[in-house]
């Protein structure tokens, strides 16, 4: 620990701890959502605590900002590398924001729902009408590959039905 | 058993022509075959030049002299990967090949004449069954002529998919065949590339020599890995009892020649490479050595008992066939049994029964398959409920089945009465009463089944439909009259085939065996067949001289001027039951055929399939992001702590 | 352009930047010229190609650095071109070109077009780079452009599929800025070569594993690995199938190609290999046992590309020049194979059941799918048998009770590999029973050639197994010198410098 | 259940990350890249802001990556959008916007327009640069669009404007960089001397590069949001709630 | 640019945010309404924002403030006002509107 006394490791502790948060509940809110644009924001959350984290890597107790000319010239100054990353990583997390928006939009006009469970269904089927084939385990493809018993038509039996009172009576 | 190791000079990739030796030429030789095949194949004089072409490769194996004279090794070597892959043949390696290119050249014989014009007309061309036919030739002799792990490895899977070409070649029922066969061979094969690869981990090389070295240091768990390994893979092609069910069907649903080829050698690969490893490498002295804790069996005697179970379960499944081919197939399943137990026992004899029955059964095999299928070509069907009486309508044929029922059941006048007695001798020898009874509750099951085979076809009352057949071409006949005359031949005098056995029990280290122009002469028992063939013909002559000379009262008449129970005999009446031959038989042992091994093949399918369906539900989640937060959280984990 | 004719060293950014500025310029041109802009994309492959081929010819055997910007390694970045980066950043622009899609599909040739081009750029960049946070950069323009070519089919499942991918990807994607965040941290450094020369001490300990988990995530989702790879059926069944080529023969290969750079220069030695190992192992189970299942052409290949994956990560995980040299080989292997099998499947799209009795309409391309199959899964004589044969016996000697393991599993699921690609070839070779199978649509010129040009390779190196062989020892080994990339990256004079 | 396995894992994951955290080194990074940079940045570059001289200069091929991914966002969500939109036409897009918003918007145009090229140009000096100044250029553009929607909800905006500026900026910061390797140097090596520390015209080619990046990153936002806004509202089959008048 | 008063208030206006920060943060999930959910990511970012002034970024605090809060805010709320989930009372409960709260 620095020779900065014990309060400034409570702000590194702090920050640390903010840093961590958001990522842990961007990761919740990402696998326990179920509909597809809150999981969007929840992976803003979790890239803005990934970029502070990030930010964090390169700051020094008592440094200042990288920028010459507002401070002394020999005042110890901060990292400026991660401080560079993260400018890529946020212009990066806007980009695949904007893509990620823009495919919703398509999913809800074509489908009307965004909910995670309901277009899994809605994507097997698609792929197997798509590829030309009856989805598993209906009655074309059964799961096991057992072959099910022929269905029976509702007419048909019912005049069997008939006809076995006719028969059974005469 | 000494395989010396490999002289491997620092030779260039591929040597220079000039130093050939015949066995480069032998191999040339079959890849010509190949390459005639796919070029001249459909042409209508494929088959005869498809015979030369087996002739030569003949011609070139006498030419490379390696029955008598010392093991050759062929200039035709690489050095890929740090690992050298050469082969050599021995004697072993002689033998095999002799058979392997003794099957060809009947079954192109055979393929060549009339046969040809049918597979024609059923809308398959000759030229891919050729290829296969040449494919499977050539890759044989790579693996009977391989000179270390690697080599093998590589021969075997040639071999394997050669087969498999075979087999799909006539689609439909034989594709879904051979898919099965497929999937059989390349998990044995798995199993043997497993074992291999234990094998480099221990010597630290492919060559025979440095396994050779290292077996009196491995450890007996080790070794009996190697065992399940090795026999569960080379067991596969062999027909071993819980592997053997793909290969009925395959064989018999293979075209014509195809399935007389296959019947004759390709399964016995199995054996030549359990021959390579267990007997010429390990040894049996160290099987037996490897007893199985709280119990008296050795690996030995669990290995024999596979095989005489191998010999019994098929041969009674053989039993219920009503389709000829499928009866012959499940035959060659049982015999393989008899030719592993030979070579398990051990003793001069054992393994030169064992050796011979090989030569035996192959000609045996060929012949009666090619019996059956000029049956078909004539009448179109080898169904035995669909056939009966064609005794009056080809002779010939009918001659040809029996020889070939007589040497299959292992009765005296044909060749494979001497090697199966040889088995029994040595088996008694050995003091192994049980196996010994085994085998011969698998004999009797044969002579039953063969006598269903001729009963069904030849005798009995001949159908409407099979007035007019006519005998077989002669271009059919030639062959199967070919190998009858050396299965007779190899009953009478047994000797040539037991010199070749004897070189080859040298060339494997084992005890040699004492034989003579008409048998074998041992402390541990003895025959003369001449003398055995000599009294039994006195026999038959003195019966002919007393039936012609004073008899021959019979007069020849048509099968319905006859009359049974007081009423006469009508075409359309069946008086010739063949449908559930041995009813009896089966109500008294049908409990014990639960199909106890498709139970077993269907719980290994059902566990791939429910495996599969889980991991495809794992693949279709909802929530993917679930399993990466997973894989973080256990990684860290596993990392951190 | 002087520069042109005489090649320097110098010249090696311009297969990056070429594709980007015509990806830039495309819109632009679009409106000016459209049949020149259409023309674009195809020429700037055609010249980074050339460029890389003759980089290869004047100093292809001695790796080299080159400093971007003028500014000394460890501050700016640096890109190591050594024969392994060669090879692959070659690999790009020729497999962009043969798959560049022809306008089957009805979206915005200049647009698809450029994603096209950004992709081909960021896949090069990822071959070449050697610095981390660099290497995040091209994976994630790698990324972003396979999103956007996947949505080409526009149909609700080609995007409900994407939104999935893109949502693991970006998570992955965050986890692995948390790893730079981590190894920069302990190191203070993003340079590749200096990660190398620190790596003993700084990144021996846990805490040093533990970013390398991070990246392995991060760079896994791309890379097909197996817990992240749940994206790989439904993005490859409905992307155009093109694409899925592209995706699963070359650029999932770069993923693996950067884990493995890391893993042998910044964290080999440490538990990660193990780690490698097992869900490699585990990749090629799951992946052969659900292709098992598949029903239609382009999932059974997305299976089986993870499956095959699975096994390269088990290769590279064997550690060493051996198990560089068993990577390498799998990684060559599956490129060719995998690439031809799609560009197969462009005509074959669609339900097994349809193919029954294709051969007889496609004897040619029935034959290639046979020798695909029997390379797969490893049959002698064929180029897939020797591959395996390295994974196995390099197994083997590791000889640990996980190794072990991975070996019965590889085995097993070959089993099953053969089982379920032996069923397709005796389907394609079937009589076909009913008359009513729709006919097969016409196959395209240029994907047969790239299925044929691939069985002809594969004879190629079939026939010339000693020599190819001897060529991929050396990559492996100038692949696997930590001390070679140390040296070339800081010449001996700066060392004392860098190292402060 | 997968709700719990997730809590679980995420748990596990947090726990795990903090305890990384505790081990890992508290408030002094081993500064060896970033100290050497603070060093010679002022030498090498002469740029008086260090965090634009790394994003620029040392880290320049990273700053082009970045462009492009942020070009290949915008393509791609071209890719997607565009395609679907020519069929159903029926772009009941927003109303336009209230008087309040129509005067402040045309107030604040100029404005923002002044404030992002200030910053674009001051990059290598103040906190800011081509992104930040990119930006807010582009919410210039996108709040006349807000203010008055037009037919097509695209408010006039022409796209091939767009497109042009987009290309050439990007072409641009690529010629720069060429130019460099053209003139014997490397990849985007500083050209055009250092100049006076502090002063406008100081840092060389970083200003030209910075006012690229500004104006690409501006024009494809534009178009990115502009395409946004031309989207009709609401999912295809008619839903209750799309014909509320939205504030 | 925040003189260096006191470092325990430092810290202390630190704690303050990073609550803040991750209270907004717990809120994006929890809200049943679109509307205050983007509102919320909003807060989160420009939070964010006032945290990287507090390390000594102030580039990166720019860029996170025009970026978080000014344009991912607009695309997101253009998002959803095509998706038609502009719905600002609550009223209707189907889970469609809902937005699938998690029902942990």
């Amino acid at each position: 620990m620095s020779a900065m006394g014990p309060d400034s490791l409570s702000f590194v502790v702090v920050m640390y701890v903010g840093a961590f948060g958001l990522l842990v509940i961007g990761a919740i809110g990402m696998v326990m959502s179920n509909h597809l644009f809150r999981m969007v924001l929840a992976l803003v959350i979790a890239e803005a605590g990934a970029n502070l984290l990030l930010v964090l890597s390169g700051w020094r107790d008592g440094a200042l900002a990288p920028i010459l000319g507002t401070h002394a010239a020999d005042v110890p100054m901060v990292d400026p590398v991660p401080q560079v990353l993260v400018l890529t990583a946020i212009v990066i997390g806007v980009g695949v924001q904007a893509l990620a928006v823009s495919v919703l939009l398509k999913i809800h006009r074509i489908y009307g729902t965004l909910d995670v469970r309901a277009l899994r269904r809605h994507l097997e089927l698609d792929i197997c009408r798509d590829a030309g084939m009856a989805p598993e385990g209906s009655r074309e493809a059964p799961a096991g590959e057992r072959p099910l018993p022929p269905p029976i038509p509702v007419a048909d039996a019912l005049r069997t039905a008939a006809t076995d009172q006719t028969g059974a009576t005469s | 058993m000494q395989l010396p190791a490999l002289p491997l000079p620092a030779l260039p990739a591929l040597p220079l022509p000039g130093a050939l030796t015949p066995l480069d030429l032998l191999f040339a030789a079959a890849a010509a075959t190949l390459l005639l095949a796919l070029l001249l194949g459909r042409w209508r004089m494929a088959g005869p030049l498809m015979v030369m072409g087996y002739g030569v490769q003949f011609w070139l194996l006498l030419e490379t002299g390696t029955l008598r004279g010392e093991p050759m090794t062929a200039a035709m070597r690489f050095e890929i990967l740090g690992h050298a892959l050469g082969w050599r043949y021995d004697a072993l390696s002689w033998f095999f090949a002799m058979i392997t290119i003794g099957a060809g050249f009947v079954s192109a014989w055979y393929a060549g004449g009339g046969w040809q014009g049918l597979y024609r007309s059923q809308g398959h061309g000759p030229r891919l069954f050729h290829v296969a036919l040449a494919a499977n030739v050539l890759s044989m002799l790579l693996l009977v002529g391989s000179g270390d792990f690697l080599s093998l490895f590589i021969g075997w899977e040639l071999v394997s998919w050669a087969s498999f070409l075979l087999m799909a070649v006539a689609g439909g029922i034989a594709a879904q065949a051979a898919l099965r066969y497929v999937t059989y061979a390349f998990a044995g094969a798995m199993a043997v590339l497993g074992a291999l690869v234990l094998i480099y981990g221990v010597t630290g090389s492919f060559s025979y020599a440095d396994f050779a070295a290292a077996v009196p240091t491995i450890t007996n768990g080790q070794l009996w890995v190697l065992v399940a390994l090795l026999v569960g893979g080379f067991g596969v092609k062999l027909g071993l009892i819980p592997l053997h069910l793909w290969q009925a069907p395959a064989y018999a649903e293979t075209p014509g020649p195809g399935s007389a080829f296959l019947g004759a050698i390709s399964a016995r690969m199995g054996l030549y490479a359990i021959v390579v490893v267990f007997v010429a490498l390990v040894g049996i002295g160290r099987l037996v050595q490897m007893e199985i804790p709280y119990t008296f069996i050795s690996a030995r005697e669990l290995l024999c008992w596979i095989a005489a179970l191998t010999i019994i379960f098929p041969t009674y499944t053989a039993l219920q066939q009503h389709d000829a081919r499928y009866l012959l197939a499940w035959h060659g399943i049982g015999q393989g049994g008899y030719m592993l137990l030979g070579l398990l026992v051990g003793t001069a004899n054992g393994s030169a029964g064992g050796l011979l029955h090989v030569f035996n059964y192959a000609i045996t095999q060929a012949a009666l398959l090619m019996a059956v299928f000029a049956v078909m070509y004539r009448t179109g069907t080898a169904d035995l409920n669909k056939l009966g009486g064609l005794f009056t309508r080809m002779p010939i044929t009918f001659v040809v089945l029996l020889i070939g029922i007589i040497s299959l059941a292992g009765l005296p006048p044909m060749a494979g009465f001497v090697s199966k007695w040889l088995v029994y001798r040595s088996l008694i020898a050995a003091e192994m009463p049980f196996l010994f009874v085994a085998s011969v509750i698998g004999t009797l099951g044969t002579i039953l089944s063969v006598y269903k085979l001729i009963h069904n076809i030849f005798l009995g009352q001949l159908r409407l439909e099979h007035e007019q057949v006519r005998e077989a071409p002669v271009s059919l006949l030639a062959p199967m009259l070919g190998l009858s005359t050396v299965i007779f031949l190899a009953g009478v005098f047994p000797g040539p085939a037991l010199s070749w056995v004897a070189e080859v029990q040298r060339a494997l280290g084992l005890e040699v065996i004492s034989y003579t122009l008409g048998g074998v002469e041992s402390p541990q028992g003895s025959i003369d067949m001449v003398w055995l063939v000599g009294v039994l013909f006195a026999g038959f002559g003195v019966g002919a001289l007393v039936f012609y000379g004073f008899g021959g009262k019979s007069k020849r008449v048509h099968q319905l001027d006859n009359y049974a129970g007081g009423h006469f005999l009508t075409a359309d009446v069946r008086y010739h039951y063949s449908d559930n031959f041995y009813a009896g038989l089966m109500h008294l042992i049908g409990g014990l055929y639960k199909g106890g091994f498709r139970w077993l093949e269907g719980t290994v399918t059902s566990t791939v399939d429910m495996l599969s369906f889980s991991t495809v539900g794992v693949y279709r989640y909802v929530q993917p992001t679930l399993f990466l937060l997973a894989a973080a959280a256990v990684m860290l984990a596993w990392v951190v702590l | 352009m002087t520069g042109l004719f005489s090649i320097s060293q110098g010249h090696s950014v311009l297969p990056v930047v070429l594709p980007l500025l015509a990806a830039f310029l495309m819109q632009p041109l679009g409106r000016v010229a459209r049949p020149l802009a259409l023309l674009l994309g195809p020429a700037t492959l055609a010249l980074s190609a050339y460029l890389l081929i003759r980089l290869w010819l004047a100093y292809g055997d001695a790796p080299y650095a080159l400093a971007i910007g003028g500014f000394a390694p460890p501050l700016g970045i640096t890109f190591y071109v050594d024969r392994l980066a060669l090879l692959f950043a070659t690999a790009v622009p020729v497999l962009t070109l043969l798959f560049w899609s022809r306008g089957e599909d009805d979206a915005d040739p200049l647009r698809r077009d450029a994603v096209m081009l950004l992709l081909a750029a960021a896949a090069t960049g990822l071959a070449l780079s050697g610095d981390l946070f660099n290497i995040y950069v091209f994976y994630e323009l790698v990324a972003v452009a396979s999103f956007g070519l996947v949505t080409l089919r526009a149909t609700g499942a080609a995007y409900i599929a994407t939104v999935r991918y893109l949502l693991l990807s970006a998570l992955g994607s965050v986890l692995a800025l948390v790893g730079i965040a981590i190894v920069y941290l302990q190191t203070g450094t993003l340079s590749l070569a200096q990660l190398a020369m620190l790596a003993p001490d700084a990144l021996q300990n846990p805490l040093g594993l533990a970013p390398f988990a991070l990246l392995l995530i991060g760079f896994g989702v791309k890379a097909e690995l197996f817990p992240v790879n749940t994206w790989v059926p439904e993005v490859y069944a409905t992307a155009p199938t093109r694409i899925s080529a592209l995706l699963a023969g070359l650029v999932s290969k770069l993923a693996v190609i950067v884990v493995v750079r890391l893993l042998v220069l910044a964290f080999d030695g440490t538990g990660a290999t193990q780690l490698m190992l097992a869900l490699g192992a585990l990749g090629f189970v799951t992946g052969e046992l659900a292709a098992w299942r598949a029903r239609d052409l382009n999932r059974m290949l997305a299976y089986s590309s993870i499956g095959q994956l699975g096994l390269v990560f088990v290769g590279f995980s064997l550690g060493g020049t051996a198990g560089m040299l068993a990577g390498l080989a799998l990684v060559l292997h599956h490129l060719i194979i995998k690439s031809a099998l799609f560009a197969l499947a462009t005509r074959w799209r669609g339900a097994l059941a349809r193919l029954t009795g294709a051969a007889r309409s496609a004897p040619v391309s029935a034959g290639l799918v046979v020798l695909f199959a029997l390379s797969l899964i490893g049959v002698p004589p064929l180029p897939g048998f020797w591959a395996k044969l390295l994974l196995v016996l390099g197994l083997v000697e590791l000889s640990t009770p996980l190794a072990l393991g991975a070996l019965a599993l590889v085995l097993l699921g070959s089993a099953v590999e053969a089982n379920y690609l032996f069923r397709l070839v005796v389907r394609l070779y079937a009589r076909p029973d009913d008359a009513s199978t729709p006919a097969l649509p016409k196959p395209k010129l240029l994907d047969f050639g790239v299925a044929s040009a691939a069985g002809v390779l594969l004879l190629a190196a079939t026939v010339s197994v000693v020599p190819v062989s001897g060529w991929l020892r050396g990559v492996a080994d100038q692949a696997a010198d930590r001390a070679a990339y140390i040296d070339t990256v800081f010449p001996t004079t700066l060392v004392q410098s860098g190292a402060r | 259940m997968r709700n719990l396995a997730s809590l679980v894992f995420t748990a596990g994951l947090a726990f795990l990350l903090l305890v990384i955290a505790a081990q890992l080194g508290f408030g002094e990074p081993p500064m060896r890249v970033g100290g050497a940079i603070l060093e010679q940045a002022p030498a090498e570059v002469g740029a008086a802001n260090i965090v634009t001289a790394v994003l620029l200069g040392y880290r320049g091929i990273d700053t082009l990556g970045e462009l492009s991914i942020l070009f290949a966002a915008a393509t791609a969500t071209g890719l997607v959008l565009v395609r679907g939109r020519k069929d159903c036409g029926h772009g009941t897009s927003d109303p336009p916007g209230g008087f309040i918003l129509r005067t402040g918007a045309d107030l604040l145009f100029p404005l923002l327009l002044v404030v992002g090229f200030y910053i674009i140009l001051h990059g290598h000096l103040t906190p800011g640069g081509g992104f930040q100044g990119g930006v807010i250029l582009a919410a210039a553009f996108f709040v006349l669009v807000l203010a008055r929607p037009g037919a097509d909800g695209s408010g006039g905006t022409s796209h091939t404007a767009i497109a042009f500026i987009e290309g050439l900026a990007g072409a641009g910061f690529i010629a720069i960089g060429l130019w460099s390797l053209w003139d014997g140097g490397e990849f985007l090596a500083p050209l055009l001397g250092k100049g006076v520390m502090g002063e406008l015209l100081s840092a060389g080619t970083l200003p030209l590069l910075s006012l690229a990046v500004g104006l690409k990153v501006g024009a494809e936002l534009a178009g990115l949001m502009t395409q946004l806004a031309e989207q009709p509202a609401g999912p295809q089959h008619p839903h209750p709630q799309a014909e509320d008048r939205g504030s | 640019m925040i003189p260096d008063v006191d470092l325990d208030l430092q810290t202390l206006f630190a704690l303050v945010m990073v609550a803040l920060v991750l209270v907004s943060a717990v809120l994006v999930l929890i809200l049943d309404n679109m509307i205050s959910a983007v509102a919320a990511s909003g807060v989160v970012s420009l939070g964010v924002a006032v945290l990287f002034v507090l390390l000594h970024a102030p580039d990166v605090a720019m860029t996170e403030a025009v970026v978080g809060a000014g344009l991912s805010g607009v695309v997101l709320a253009l998002g959803l006002r095509r998706l038609g989930l502009w719905q600002l009372d609550a009223t209707d409960t189907s889970p469609e509107r809902r937005g699938g709260k998690p029902d942990a």
